[in-house]
């Protein structure tokens, strides 16, 4: 497999599904699937107004890495990317995505939807909303510490 | 011995650090070691069922040793990792 | 919802994926789902050389419609798009694509493997490939009237 | 009454022909005018299995009524139909 483009890259500026898609490209491969995760507008009744992300990046790029190599070990697929942007991202844009090209569609579907429920759960990434009026970090709520409004 | 330890989002935020290094006279547990980071920031207290850790990028329990020169990450949840679907 | 793009298209040039991506963009859903199937270089042992796409276009473009409304009915989604691209088609190309938007990624992954799995059954268009030595319908496999080896 | 046929992929090719008119007394089924087509295009006959049909741009049995000006299309087995995925 050709790995001169790595499995795993986390930057700082919009997330190019072009180059994403074309460094899966594979034309042993029929299938390609690609997930993007994207800002929306609201969440759980707030007007979100930008996701801040934070991450701790030696390891999150390590384990985006292991992710990449257990959906290979598992389905029939040809190569599979995944990317991470952080900082600031606006409204619409893309967070997070996964690429990945395989044989057949099965196995891109599968790999696909593995990888980014594994890098939600596994991936030392953190999102932080900030919402009209206060800002929370992800994952946390619930509990009464999180939630951080501003102006009081 | 010296163990380094990283503080991420809202342990980042609550501790008013990014990074603090512990000195112990015998290797103490990630658990021994998070009692004291509790002593010397009280913010972090709270979040004792939500954080877990990490020991040179790899996740461990909180039983697990350290030894001199360990980087020892706290990592608070995951973004998409307690409240189900975000997208 | 915002109809002014057509939900489905079949073209005669290479698909714009970035085109499509955007068509289905929805800043209420933060999961977006492309799939692409794209010629291969090689099916059943055979070496492809091209593929060749025919439609009944009237009544593909009412198929495909009909596929995106009942995704829509079926699971929580913004918006989908599907096309297909017809006449011949290069190793490596995108001959078909799907596009889900969805607030949450369940719904998008399940209604673009839907979709695609649909258009594959119940779309009528068809097939030709081109291998090195002959070319054969796709879907008549293993009948003897299929196989046109070239030069006998 | 008239109906428009329409070949498409393996059968066009087979019937060397993209479209046909067939001319009925009386209102004939799908099945009917199949029997009338494989007469004037002998080649079609081995497809019977495999065919399936569309009045109108909708899938129908063979036991479906044409009527005067309907479009009939013979529909050999679509790209992933037959042999499972292809992709």
């Amino acid at each position: 497999m050709d790995r001169t483009t790595p499995r795993a890259r986390i930057v700082s500026s919009p997330i190019d599904l072009g180059e994403l898609l074309a460094s899966v490209a594979d034309v042993s491969c029929g299938a390609t699937v690609l997930f993007v995760g994207s800002t929306r507008d609201q969440n759980e009744g707030r007007r979100v107004v930008e996701l801040q992300y934070e991450a701790y990046e030696e390891m999150a790029l390590k384990e985006m890495e292991r992710i990449g190599s257990a959906a290979e070990a598992q389905w029939q697929i040809g190569k599979i990317a995944l990317v991470h942007r952080l900082g600031n991202v606006p409204l619409g844009e893309a967070s997070v995505a996964v690429a990945v090209s395989a044989p057949h569609r099965s196995d891109a579907f599968a790999a696909a939807r593995y990888a980014i429920d594994q890098l939600k759960k596994t991936v030392p990434i953190w999102k932080k909303e900030v919402f009209e009026g206060g800002e929370v970090w992800i994952g946390l709520q619930g509990t009464s510490t999180t939630t951080n409004e501003k102006g009081r | 011995m010296v163990v380094k330890v990283r503080f991420f989002a809202v342990l980042r935020e609550r501790a008013g650090v990014t990074s603090a290094e512990l000195a112990f006279d015998r290797p103490p547990s990630v658990n021994e070691a998070w009692e004291l980071l509790q002593q010397q920031y009280p913010a972090l207290g709270p979040f004792r069922e939500c954080v877990t850790f990490a020991v040179n990028r790899q996740y461990v329990d909180s039983w697990h040793p350290l030894h001199d020169g360990d980087e020892l990450a706290l990592i608070p949840p995951v973004s998409g990792g307690c409240d189900g679907e975000d997208c």
